[in-house]
């Protein structure tokens, strides 16, 4: 039979230099962080990074609940490991603007609930997303992040920008509780990317929080089919602050 | 100043009726909360993840997955709906986020808004203000009428825009504005000044309200 | 404070002659019947209804668990208050091809899938669907639920059929579990169009199992927020075999 | 009858191996799931609402909320996820769903498929059949060769399509079919037939794989 549970190694073994990944979490609030410890561990380069916004540098936020560690796609940063990221946001984390700065990565931004679309679109087969987003503003006119023209549609008089499915080589997400199968589901304001990106790239791992056995928990519960993942990481903890 | 903006917060808050779903955004907007009437039921979106924001978390009450969209530790009132990045979206996009509260760079007279980048300065990214400003039936302004002096009502915007036509009020401390198709109309005036004051703070020509209102405090 | 409870006939009260409705349920499974029972009762006509199917005619499905009476929209045809559906699968309830057969009912069909995201474009204010399904087949050619002709667009060299947006006066649906604000959810195989039609009409009226207070359960269990829910209805019944 | 229906139901279910996700139309598809080997865990969308789906339902174990897409009851495995419409066909038309298995009325040698309406007769709608045929990666046709002596695979289809260039294997009691680029190869005869017998029941020019097996039974 079928089994998913790997280790947070065995999970990134695949990942390779120069890869696509898409990570979930917003200020990595719901992000997988024993994955990105594997992927800091194994060292992998020049990687095309899909996400919210680059995570947390350690200290951040200010206050007396700052990090004291980097968080979620503020650890590949620290390592040097991104060339190009597309995200949101990115004026939180400094590594961002430093590594612009000296030239070592580039950036594509997209409107959150564009992006949140994007993924979808490519997890569901879609042809792209139609959306008032954008129109009037640099979106329209910018390239996208692999360097295609936008295009603005005009239907029934109204006009709408086009923005394509965005897909990657692996998904990396952060359960809250997943079955053996792979079903999960992600606690309050973890869910941001996490339930969108299932399926949207070649190889998709969650790492989980806690772990059941199939049947223990009422179906109900589930927010995302384990149909779509591939690797089952256990071990993944709650912030400490 | 912080009394300046305290007063724009607390005239925001007279925009909300029973049963809205607002959104405020970071900074002076954030404020306008703490100023909504306790016999009226707003919910707040906060755009990470979901509906029913409440207070900064402390010490007693925080929970590590519930944050707003600046990364803060907050908590979520108990009619709180928890929701993924799409969905979230979808609420903005779909209209249901009745009027999101933000401030701005520059807008025009025609509405237009430019609040995300300034070219040269550091890059931060529009995150949801996009999404926002071309979702929101209503799109109020809550800012300083000028910055430093400077005009920041113009003819047209001189950064690049957030949303086009998108600002339906604008909140300051000195007047209540609406856009109108005909230009940007004084529906209130704050009794520290004057007409000539505020005109001559304002980059476009203003259209006066017939019925032209003293600003509300309180 | 906002009250959005509401009895059945207040909830049915602004449905008019030739409104548009969408209704949840598939086969009549998750259908909101009290809701159903009280538009029978208003005795309105004319109505274009928009759902997965015609519901079930008594006596379906065959067998030892058929319905003692008709089931979701299968009430309103019983009726004869519907002259347009709008729907995935017509071939159930024999009600719809005896009304198609005496001309007093037209349909138009849409793919099932197709249907979801086009019910999910309208409440999420997205310009429209752009979807492979139907490529090729009279899909492609027939005009659409408004008698608009559907576009194909070619996007990278590879075509996609452009379906727009659905939108209801109404939306009836059914949930399992409800709090008085209309957080709610739908238990099992009774999601279907439920989790969908919210926020897809002007307005949306949930008829619900359970109900509970505001901050009664955990909020992690809700699926759709409360802030698309205009009247709640209380009362409605498991179904009985 | 029943017994080449079974003989291909049989059939059908030696295209899946351990951890596939399948959707199995009504009526001889839905036989396919007893024979699945239960060495090897194999998943079935129902696209009414889960992945999942078990049996049918009885008086001991039946849950109202719980149909399968012919409104029949029926029972989900522990390892179900219950789904909303636009989730199911997001699975199905995102590629997830890597097989699904139908009758047809028609397949023509490109991969057409003809299986939703005869122009006419009563009309029951497409239901999920475009979005399975159009989205799943594999579309196993299974049925039997011919209907009353006619051909069901030609050279063209004369009914409305379900979908264009999607069927990629035709299982029937006489052969296992693939669809190629260059036609309809017989990968698999069943020794009650012969190549003769095949090809007159069949309206294209077959192509014989070079390795032509005998139809795998048991």
């Amino acid at each position: 039979m079928i089994n998913k549970i790997v280790t947070p190694q065995e999970a990134v073994a695949g990942v390779e230099d120069g890869m696509t990944i898409m990570i979930g979490g917003f200020l990595g609030t719901g992000s997988p962080e024993i994955l990105m410890d594997a992927l800091v561990e194994k060292g992998v380069k020049h990687l095309t990074v899909i996400g919210n916004d680059g995570g947390l540098a350690e200290g951040q936020p200010a206050g007396e609940f700052a990090a004291k560690t980097s968080r979620g796609i503020g650890k590949l940063l620290d390592h040097h490991m991104v060339d190009h990221i597309i995200a949101s946001h990115i004026g939180v984390n400094p590594r961002l603007n430093e590594q612009f700065a000296d030239g070592s990565l580039k950036y594509t931004l997209v409107p959150q609930g564009t992006l949140a679309e994007k993924v979808r679109a490519a997890a569901y087969g879609l042809g792209g997303v139609l959306t008032p987003v954008g129109l009037g503003t640099p979106m329209e006119t910018e390239l996208d992040e692999l360097g295609r023209k936008k295009e603005v549609i005009e239907i029934d008089g109204k006009k709408w920008l086009f923005e394509r499915p965005i897909y990657a080589d692996y998904s990396f997400i952060r359960a809250s509780l997943a079955d053996k199968f792979g079903n999960y589901m992600c606690c309050k304001a973890t869910r941001n990317f996490n339930l969108l990106m299932a399926g949207a790239s070649k190889h998709t791992v969650i790492a989980t929080e806690k772990l059941v056995e199939i049947g223990e928990v009422d179906p109900d519960i589930w927010q995302v089919a384990g149909v779509l993942v591939d690797s089952i990481v256990e071990g993944e903890k709650r912030w400490q602050i | 100043m912080a009394d300046l903006k305290e007063r724009i917060a607390k005239r925001c808050a007279k925009e909300f009726s029973d049963g809205d779903f607002i959104n405020l955004g970071i900074g002076l907007p954030t404020m306008v909360a703490d100023y909504i009437g306790e016999d009226i039921m707003v919910t707040c979106h906060s755009e990470n993840g979901f509906a029913g924001i409440d207070a900064l978390a402390d010490k007693t009450n925080l929970n590590v997955d519930i944050i707003n969209s600046g990364g803060q530790y907050v908590t979520a009132l108990p009619r709180a709906k928890f929701f993924d990045t799409a969905e979230s979206f979808g609420l903005v996009r779909g209209g249901h986020v009745k009027a999101t509260v933000l401030g701005a760079m520059e807008v025009a007279e025609n509405g237009d808004l430019a609040n995300w980048i300034v070219p040269g300065k550091k890059v931060a990214g529009m995150g949801g203000a996009m999404d926002l400003c071309a979702g929101c039936p209503e799109v109020i302004i809550a800012m300083l009428h000028t910055q430093k002096g400077q005009h920041k009502i113009k003819p047209k915007c001189t950064l690049p825009l957030t949303a086009e036509k998108c600002v339906t009020k604008i909140i300051t401390e000195m007047a209540v504005m609406e856009i109108t198709p005909e230009g940007i109309k004084v529906d209130e005036l704050h009794p520290d000044y004057t007409k000539e004051q505020l005109q001559e703070a304002t980059g476009v020509k203003l259209i006066w309200a017939e019925d032209l209102k003293p600003y509300q405090e309180d």
